[in-house]
Order: C-alpha cells, then structure tokens, then sequence
C-alpha cells in the first residue's frame, strides 16, 4: 500500500513543531477515539495490522489534515462497517472488564511465534525487493530496491501482509537491516545510517 | 490539524455514536474506557523510560542487560506491555547518535513513553527525520558535532526503540532518582540531549 | 522536490474517472486562470520550470483537493507576489498584445539550447542517481536509483532544477530513458517498459 | 475536485483581482486574454492530432516522416506551437501499445490535442499508468490481448508524445478526412483504440 502513509523522504509537509507541554490528550474525543481503538482490539475482530491498513485507506488530503485520532476514529468507524457490527453481534474473542484493563495491557500482545528459522544472519548483505503491493505491507518505499546488511534477527513474528488481509499470521523471520543513508538519498541526507526493521519475504540475497 | 470547532464537534459526535454501538453490543464497557484512560494519562508515561535510564547511567551491569535484551531488562522495573512487547535499546556515544521514528503510522514505545507526542505521527516529522536528522534537530533547537554520525531507526514492525541519551557532565555519584529527572522524553526519541545539570 | 506532485505509483486515488464530452474550461474562473498563466509567461519574471516549482510546493491536502488550474491559480499569486508585482512594477521582457498570440503560441517556444555534447550514446546503459533535493527536480521518485537505457537523445535542454531556481538554463542533454517495469515494480506492475525523459545530470554510467 | 459553489465564487473573486493587476501593471491585455481564450476553445484541439495521425495511416512516407522527426512532420500540416516543440510520435502495433502521462504535472502536446481533460491532470491516472496501465485501460473499458507489451511514457522534460494508434481493419480505400473521423483524444494519449468503422 503506496498510500498516504508512506510519507518518509517527502518534502513540503514543514518543520516539525513541537507543542510545549502538550496534554496527553487535547479533547474528550481523541480520548475516547483512542479508547475504544484500543479495547476492540481484544474482541479479535480485526488484527493490528488490519486497523492500519484502514488508517491507510483514507483519501490523501483526509489524512493529511486530520489529527491522528482522527485518522483512528474514520478507521475504527470503517472496520466496525466492515464487520457488519452495525447489523449483527459477532461473538468477541474477549471483551476487556474494568479490572482486567490494566494487568492486560501491562503483559502485552507479542507479536512473536514459532515459525521457519530465519534465513539470513547478522551481517549477510540483503536486498529490499523491488515490489509495489497495493495491501498492505510495511516495506517503506524509500527502502525498496535498496541493499543494506542485516544488524538483529529478531526471531520469528505475525507478518504483516497477510495478517491485515485476513489470510493469517503466516508468521516469518524479521530482522532489523542497515542502510547507508547516501545510498537511499545520495548526497541529499544528513542521516549516517538508516535502519527499518524488515520481514524476511521482503527480502532477496545479495 | 483543524482548530475548527465546527469540526471537533463533528468528531464528538461520531465518537458518541460509535461507543453508543460498542456498549450496547457488550464489546465495550465504561469502567474498561475509564481504566484506559487513567492508566495511560496517569500511570504510564515518560517518567517510566526515565527510570530505566537512569539505571543504566547507574547500573553498568543493568546497561548491558539493557542492550543484550531490552524487554526483560526494562521487565525488571516492572515496566512493560502493549506497544513495548519486543524493546530494543539504543545506546547514544560521543560518536553516534540516534533517533527513533515511524515513517508509516504512529508505533511508539508505550511503556516506558507513553502515547507519543502529535509531532511524532505528523507527516512531517515522519518526512523529514529519515533523510534529514540535522534538519529535525535544527527545528528542535539541538545541533550535533558535524563528525557524530546520526542513526535513524525507522520503527516498521512491532519491534519498539528507547533511545538511552548519554550521561551528561557534572552528574558524578548522583542517585538514579536525581538522574531520573534529566531523562526527557524528547531525549529518548532522540530529538534532543539528556538535559544539563542546573 | 519530492512533494505532492511526485505521484507515480502512488495508491489510494481511486480510479481514473473521465468525463464525457468535458468542456475544455468548466468555469470562467478557470479560463481566465488559464490564460492570466500563459500570457505572464513571456513576461519573463519566471521559467516554465519555477512556474511548476510554486505549483509542487502547495501543501499537500490542497494539491490533491484543488481542480488543476486551481493548483495553477494559487502558483501563479505565489509567483506575482514573489516577483513583488503588488509593491513595484518590474519591467517585462515582453507583452503578448492580442493579434500577437496566435502566430506567438503557433510558434512556440523551445527549449533546445547549444551546449556540451551528450555524453550517452543510444543503447547505453545509465543508472538514475539516488538523489532526494529539496529544489525543483524531474526525476520522478519511482525512478531515482533504478537503472535503464537510452533509446533517443533529444540533444540539448534547459535543465529545469537550475532555471527553477532562477540559476540559469545550465544547458544539459536531454535522454529517453527505458525502465523495464519489473525493474520498478517487481512483479506488481502490468507495464512492460516505462520510458521517461531524464537530464544527464541525473545520469551515471552502469 | 470540489462542487462547493462557494469555493469556485472565491477562485471567481481571486482570480478577477489577479487579473486585475496584471492588467493596470500593463502586463496582460483584455484582447489577448480573448485571443488565448479563443485560440485553445476553437483552432487547437483533437482534430488536429486527428489529421496527424490519419496521414501517417494512409501516406507511408508521410508516417516514417512523423516517426523520424515528429515535430517537423507535423509542421507540414502547419501545425505546432507551445507544448508541442519536441514531438515525438509513438506508434502501436500488434505487440506493442504505448500510453502517455506526465506524473509530475500536466504537460501535454497542446498543438495536436489541445488542452488536457481533467482525468489526464488527476493524481489518480498519475499514480496508477506507471505501474498498472491495464487497471487504467480497464477503467476507460479496454481490454487488451495478454502478450501485448504496455509501454508509459512519462513526460518529465519539454518533450510531447502523441500515440499512433492502430489503423482499424475494414478502412481500405478511406481518405484522411474520413480516416480522421477515427481517431479520438483517447486514441492519442493511449487510453483508448481508434474506433471501428461503424
């Protein structure tokens, strides 16, 4: 998905602006936005991934100019459409109760699983597969095409790709790889190196 | 980025909506929204990352846990969960900085930062800081030696990154309570230094 | 620059949508956008390429909102007031007067220049430098680092990233260059070949 | 790509004011704007590519003209001018069909089609010829056989492309005129075929 997420590189978006003692929440909506995002997650209607291919989806100027939580209310609203919550009750995997909020989020959801032995190890030069998926995927495009040398092998993990499709976790290696920034940008960089962490499907040998 | 009020009031009322339909098919509760949001504006936040730092400026023996694996170091303080499952620390020297991102969403190290500042998920510091780093320190009033190498960590999978700042000067024999307290959250995305003593 | 305009490839703009029997100005607006644009062209306050400049450098959600002479209605203020026209009256390089346009825009005006002689040659096997400048530049990002090979040689152009930037016209010869689309888009592409016409600035040797 | 009434009474309003101080700086004249105006409405349009290319189907000679030195065949038809100085001709054949876009703005061979349509502006057709031209044919309806080559071209420099497309069967023995009839906008840029003698 080379969609309006995929901003790394781009020019004309301005100088970053820091908000001075910025609220953890600026209105009543985003904290609720962002609640109900985060507790629909273990009813297991739709994955991680899934909910940011949704976020993805918004028409370019609807992602430009809405706040984040903003971005997550449209998305939540069209995964609840596309469930069909507004017709049925599909059976949650688990809804979360007041008490259980925080000893569950506290634990976590690891994104780790068994799965194939990684490929490649730390050192062996990699190659970001030419590709332009229309689904979503989470190889940035300023990477693909690119050789970098992989730094961490960080086991086996959910993959993306299918995960958001619905087609399982189909769970595979994940690595993080290097870049030199002046093969990815030339001369126009100040960055040294630049490192994204990346599944080994979207990878080929060098 | 509206200020519109006519446009926040929109989104107040899609948001009702959309929790009117959550609680009444029982996929949602109030006392869950309540303790959301009190555990994430009250107990989780960069006060937590700062802990682990100053443990490591403290503890050379916790600093190489740290770096060998974050998760079950960061563990130790009790501090862990969503958005920080699979840490990895990234330690700061006189010859490499670093800085965190995520070019195509928002993740970000929950646990030890809580939720991440606007200016993180903008396009444009998402843009900016993968291709010009000294450019984004610039907006944020922070220069770097023009020999420190700048490491960019774009955080494309589930992996989380803390950036651990480097100890600054005049900090010899302090407590990591004390240390603590010059830990920002901006200096463990890599945006700025650990502040300077008074 | 890698701004609003850079789209090749992009997803998340939906179909292509033609309109039957389309007029050619919808508006009067946009007629007389259209023709207030041309006719400050042989002015000559501005380059066809600092023209394109001020359009690309509109933020995003405009650029992708606005109807095209809209984008060119909101360069061409940007462009007069950086001229300064509202304070001062700068002396024009020529006025078009209204039996002169015909034979002016029947004759056209080129942009081949004298200048060095090409370096590649037909067949020649040429590599698009990475490169990501913040100024007016037309490689498109799809291309940048992919490698191709000279089908024709235009001669010699104004090169548009120096006139952009009111540097001079630098001229530069001027390439086809053909991409084989699997190169670009590994296997998600229906293209066979994409050519584009690339400045030898651009271009390395393979 | 708004219908808002209001926002086109603005763009009315701006561009009236624009106007207006371009033409008391002397700069632009209200009989040229009528001349521009009158120009691209009425003399320069499809019709003109249309004789181009229904030449180059019934003058052999005339066609390797075309494809050798566009710019300068087509000047035999006293045709030429602004966004048309460097032609260059791309002709189909059984194995081969070309499709012409400018991703970086709208640039267009004026001279033989005149002003581009919206669609050929939109980010939509941008975006997608380069990687999926098929999905573009499919939206204006065509369908090509699976062994033909799609090549794009990208028009990023003042060079033009105007598309040849193929000569449809059943046209034995036509003049240009009636030949020309054939040849449509769409045919040209490579977003449709010539149509089929009725």
């Amino acid at each position: 998905m080379n969609g309006p997420q995929d901003v790394g590189g781009a020019h004309g978006f301005g100088p970053v602006v820091p908000e001075p003692n910025e609220p953890v929440f600026h209105d009543d909506w985003e904290t609720l936005a962002f609640a109900l995002s985060i507790l629909m997650g273990p009813c297991g209607f739709w994955s991680i991934d899934r909910s940011r291919y949704f976020r993805e989806t918004l028409p370019h100027p609807d992602y430009y100019t809405l706040t984040y939580y903003g971005i997550w209310l449209e998305a939540l609203e069209r995964l609840v459409a596309d469930v069909g919550i507004h017709e049925r009750t599909p059976p949650p995997k688990r809804v979360l109760r007041g008490a259980e909020v925080r000893p569950t989020l506290a634990a976590g959801f690891p994104y780790d699983r068994p799965g194939p032995a990684p490929r490649f190890g730390v050192g062996a030069a990699v190659r970001v597969r030419p590709m332009n998926p229309a689904h979503h995927n989470r190889a940035p495009r300023y990477l693909r095409g690119k050789t970098g040398w992989v730094t961490r092998v960080h086991g086996i993990h959910v993959f993306p790709d299918t995960s958001a499709q619905n087609a399982g976790e189909a769970p595979t290696a994940l690595y993080t790889i290097a870049f030199d920034a002046k093969d990815l940008w030339g001369e126009d960089t100040t960055a040294g190196r630049v490192h994204a962490d990346l599944f080994e499907p979207y990878l080929d040998a060098v | 980025m509206s200020g519109d009020h006519s446009h926040l009031s929109e989104m107040d009322v899609r948001v009702r909506a959309l929790k009117s339909l959550l609680v009444e098919k029982g996929y949602v509760t109030e006392d869950a929204i309540d303790a959301i949001v009190d555990y994430y504006r009250d107990e989780v936040g960069p006060m937590n990352g700062a802990r682990v730092v100053a443990r490591a400026w403290a503890d050379p023996a916790f600093e190489a846990r740290l770096l060998e694996n974050a998760t079950a170091a960061i563990a130790e303080l009790e501090i862990g969960g969503r958005a920080g499952e699979h840490m990895v620390a990234l330690k700061n020297t006189p010859t490499v900085h670093h800085m965190v991102v995520c070019t195509l969403c928002s993740c970000y190290p929950w646990p030890v930062l809580g939720l991440p500042p606007t200016w993180y998920k903008t396009p444009a510091y998402r843009a900016k800081v993968v291709a010009d780093p000294r450019g984004v320190l610039d907006d944020f009033g922070v220069t770097l030696p023009p020999d420190v190498r700048i490491d960019v960590f774009d955080s494309t999978a589930e992996v989380r990154y803390l950036v651990i700042p480097m100890r600054p000067e005049g900090t010899d024999g302090w407590d990591e309570a004390r240390l603590a307290n010059l830990v920002t959250r901006d200096a463990m995305i890599g945006t700025a230094l650990a502040t300077a003593p008074a």
